[in-house]
């Protein structure tokens, strides 16, 4: 496998808003132990931004520092903004992963989107 | 800061001894040992020493030896070796599920071949039933391989016993032995082995090299084809001073190998039990009894490997890791998978694999470190709730 | 006694340099470059400067080098690694009649696996005409090897018209270029090859590690099978130091060979010149011209190869010949029976083969004993009638 | 190939009986240059015991070296003693030969034979 970048194992070594949020407005879980990541990610919304995000990953390392990165890209981002960060955006953030762990970043997109998702229901819910 | 390396498994530092008796064969006698003329002759009695030093190591007579380039080469070497030489004799192959993909990925290839292989399935310590081999055994059945230690989970198969129902049947029979190589006896009349595979780097020899025991009269195809050398069994000009390096590796195992082993089964037994103590949802992999006294595998629940690796590496500690992570197919080991684990546990192992040069020292700094660095992880893991506990 | 090595095209002395660059990786960064760990990323790291450097001297791409274990091995991997992988496209492989045995021998094997393969005849120089590669191209040709140079009369061929010719064709072209890798420059683009097979202790690297290209995109099925090492294409544990030599060693020829096969051409026509003027009845196998820097090899009619070979080992003169006698086939040369030379002529060859340490003395030195040698043996000799003549 | 015995090596170095008789009782000429080595064995008789033997060979080391020792056999040897030798005996003469030299030793027990059959051929035409 390629190496990681400097930045990789930095967000690995200093995982940023690991941990979860109580009452959450939005949580998002992907993964499943067969493919070997699990990612929940916990958003706080006000008036349509993110102000607070947290993560739990059960995974590689890349896991962890694409988890650990998304978080940092998310706070105080609209919705709308989230929306538009892409798993290369979460990579490229990060100087780039070894091909092979490419998928991980595709997981903490796809918990993105579910996060938000799950807060859109519950706000057209409560709306 | 402190480092120290608990991965001998993947690979050992070659001794100083081994690389002093190299150094000479570079650029002093580097000849061919083909060549007749006084160079090269120099170097063939060179690589004729190394030869009967291994031969001599397991009970073999020298021109049973073939040079390779390593246990991957003598793996596939012994498969296609016998396979093709067989072929109208049969096109059936027995071996197990926790071989070495050098052996796997072979049989997936022969496969395509049109080679039939049967992977006799293991019990939850990692043990093959000779019985199963006994009754996987058909008429067309050409070869079992069976390897002597797994190299991830240190299981110690009954190698003799499947040889002798090998030899019973007229089968002949391979055993990787490259984990084992160096570190304990091996008399390749008592395991009833027509061919066996060991790799030097894997003994404080050097990588690059590797051994192939052919058992005198056994029908074998060249896998790589050429000149003359190896009595036409291995083409390729010598890598003159890692065979050297190789048999002087074997020298010194000669010597040490029984006490390394000794002192290696009490650190081992000393870190196993302290993990296991220490550390809440942790178990040991493999045969308890029956394993490498280097061999500590060990799954972590609620916890990934390879992360457990990395945060191991930050604090010095070089281990590896059982999980899918490490790999290009996304698989976790399929050793682990095959002694029943779950995939959260397959994926949430660490092997640590001891040396002759490692420490008590070294070992109390592993039982300090990984606590907390489980702990670390666990909270960051999803699977782990303190709370509902 | 003086001892004067001319059998460079056999192996070479390792540069002491390249020693000093790989003492290192035995016992220091010793881990294995599969590992995660900083030992192994250490090791890793080593690898791949290994790999850039060979990939910038012939320029390739890095991810288009996989490492070997030598010639040999590349050979086999190039040739089984095209017919696996286009066995539906077709079954048909385009040879030389003078490659290496790491050549022919393969195709033999791959002859038995049901390929048909068309063994190019050469002209009376050793040279292949591209017009013949052309005329031999089938439907079901799937790929073409033609060797770059000669190990045995040196001959260079006219690659890069071959290549072209199988580029047309849309066929996969390889090259054995293990005697000129190092010694003259190689652009992979310029002579149109998919595949070229190089070892490093052939340019004063370390025995036992080769490398092959594989242009990008050449559809290729391991030789090699097992772990994940060289994207898939090659397993077992890299040899790290042999690796690191092998860099080293492309690192000191893109400095010099320039200028050492300028000298080595002088001294090799010094010597040719002078054995042909000084002894009667000896000719030069191989083209004059299109030959390798180092390469003389030259015919005496009347003796035999073996025997002048012994003699001029007595007088500390290390050479080779193309003799039955040095093989256990008992055939002589295949390579000078290709070129026409009658049974007498092939086992009365000699091959010096210099260095880029030889020095005129040691020319000299030649030229001043082969004359006696040849006398006494022709004397010896019952082909030999000095009365009848 | 297996490295020459010192015996061997002697022999090649120094061979004895090199070279041709003059008016010989027997001559015997085997091998041809395909197989790579030819061999011409001389021989002088008196009274029925070879007072003399000369070879001249082509050939590799073993194949000088089987010639050489094959003379000195022969040497004050009569004719039965000297039907008797075998290409073993040759060999073992010499300490040994490497496996694939071992038909060196054959071509020299057939030019013994071959000179020996030249001789008695003569013998009874002259007698
Ligand atoms: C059991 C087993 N077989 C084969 C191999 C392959 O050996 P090498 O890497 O020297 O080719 C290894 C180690 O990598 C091994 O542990
Ligand atoms: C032309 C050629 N091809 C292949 C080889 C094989 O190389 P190696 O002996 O390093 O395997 C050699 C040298 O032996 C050679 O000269």
């Amino acid at each position: 496998m390629e190496p990681y970048s400097e930045k990789v194992i930095d967000h690995i070594r200093n995982p940023r808003n690991m941990g979860s949020i109580e009452n959450p407005d939005g949580v998002g879980k992907v993964g499943n132990t067969a493919c070997g990541d699990i990612m929940e990610l916990y958003i706080k919304v006000k008036d349509g931004v993110i102000i607070d995000a947290k993560f739990k990953t059960f995974g590689c390392g890349a896991a962890i520092a694409t988890s650990s990165m998304v978080t940092e890209l998310i706070k105080n981002k609209s919705i709308e903004e989230a929306l538009k960060i892409s798993n290369r955006a979460v990579a490229e953030a990060l100087d780039g992963l070894p091909p092979i762990k490419m998928h991980c970043s595709v997981l903490a997109e796809d918990a993105l989107k579910a996060a938000i998702e799950d807060y859109q229901k519950k706000a057209s819910k409560n709306g | 800061m402190k480092r120290i390396y608990l991965d001998h498994a993947a690979t050992t530092p070659t001794d100083p001894r081994v690389v002093q008796a190299m150094i000479p064969y570079f650029s002093d006698i580097y000849g061919n040992p083909s060549s007749l003329h006084s160079f090269g002759q120099e170097a063939r009695t060179a690589v004729e020493t190394a030869r009967n030093q291994i031969a001599s190591f397991i009970m073999a007579r020298p021109e049973e030896i073939v040079f390779t380039s390593g246990g991957a080469e003598s793996d596939n070497a012994a498969l296609k070796g016998i396979a093709y030489a067989r072929r109208e004799k049969g096109n059936h192959i027995i071996t197990s599920a926790i071989e070495h993909h050098a052996i796997l990925e072979t049989c997936k290839f022969l496969e395509k071949q049109g080679f039939q292989i049967t992977y006799i399935k293991v019990d939850p310590n990692g043990l093959v039933d000779p019985y199963d081999v006994k009754k996987a055994i058909t008429e067309r059945t050409i070869l079992v391989s069976i390897m002597h230690a797994n190299n991830e989970i240190g299981t110690i198969q009954p190698i003799s016993e499947i040889g002798k129902i090998a030899k019973e049947a007229g089968i002949y029979f391979h055993t990787d032995a490259v984990q084992i190589f160096g570190h304990a006896p091996i008399n390749v009349d008592e395991l009833h082995v027509d061919l066996l595979s060991a790799s030097a780097h894997k003994l404080y020899g050097p990588k690059g090299v590797g051994v192939l025991y052919i058992r005198k009269g056994t029908k074998f195809t060249p896998f790589l084809h050429g000149g003359d050398q190896e009595r036409g069994r291995r083409a390729s000009t010598h890598n003159v001073p890692g065979i050297v390096g190789f048999g002087a590796a074997v020298e010194l195992a000669k010597e040490g190998m029984v006490q390394e082993a000794e002192k290696m089964t009490s650190l081992r037994n000393k870190l196993i039990k302290g993990i296991l103590d220490s550390i809440e949802d942790t178990r040991l992999n493999g045969d308890p009894i029956k394993r490498l006294p280097s061999n500590a595998n060990i799954s972590v629940a609620y916890v990934e490997g390879e992360s457990m690796l990395l945060y191991l590496d930050m604090e010095g500690i070089a281990c590896s890791t059982g999980s899918a992570c490490t790999s290009s197919s996304l698989e976790p080991s399929h050793v682990l998978t095959a002694i029943g684990l779950s995939h959260e546990l397959a994926h949430g192992s660490l092997r640590f694999s001891l040396g002759k040069f490692t420490s008590e020292d070294e070992i109390d700094y592993v039982l300090d470190t990984l606590p907390g660095i489980i702990e670390k992880l666990r909270t960051m893991s999803p699977l782990y709730r303190k709370e509902t506990r």
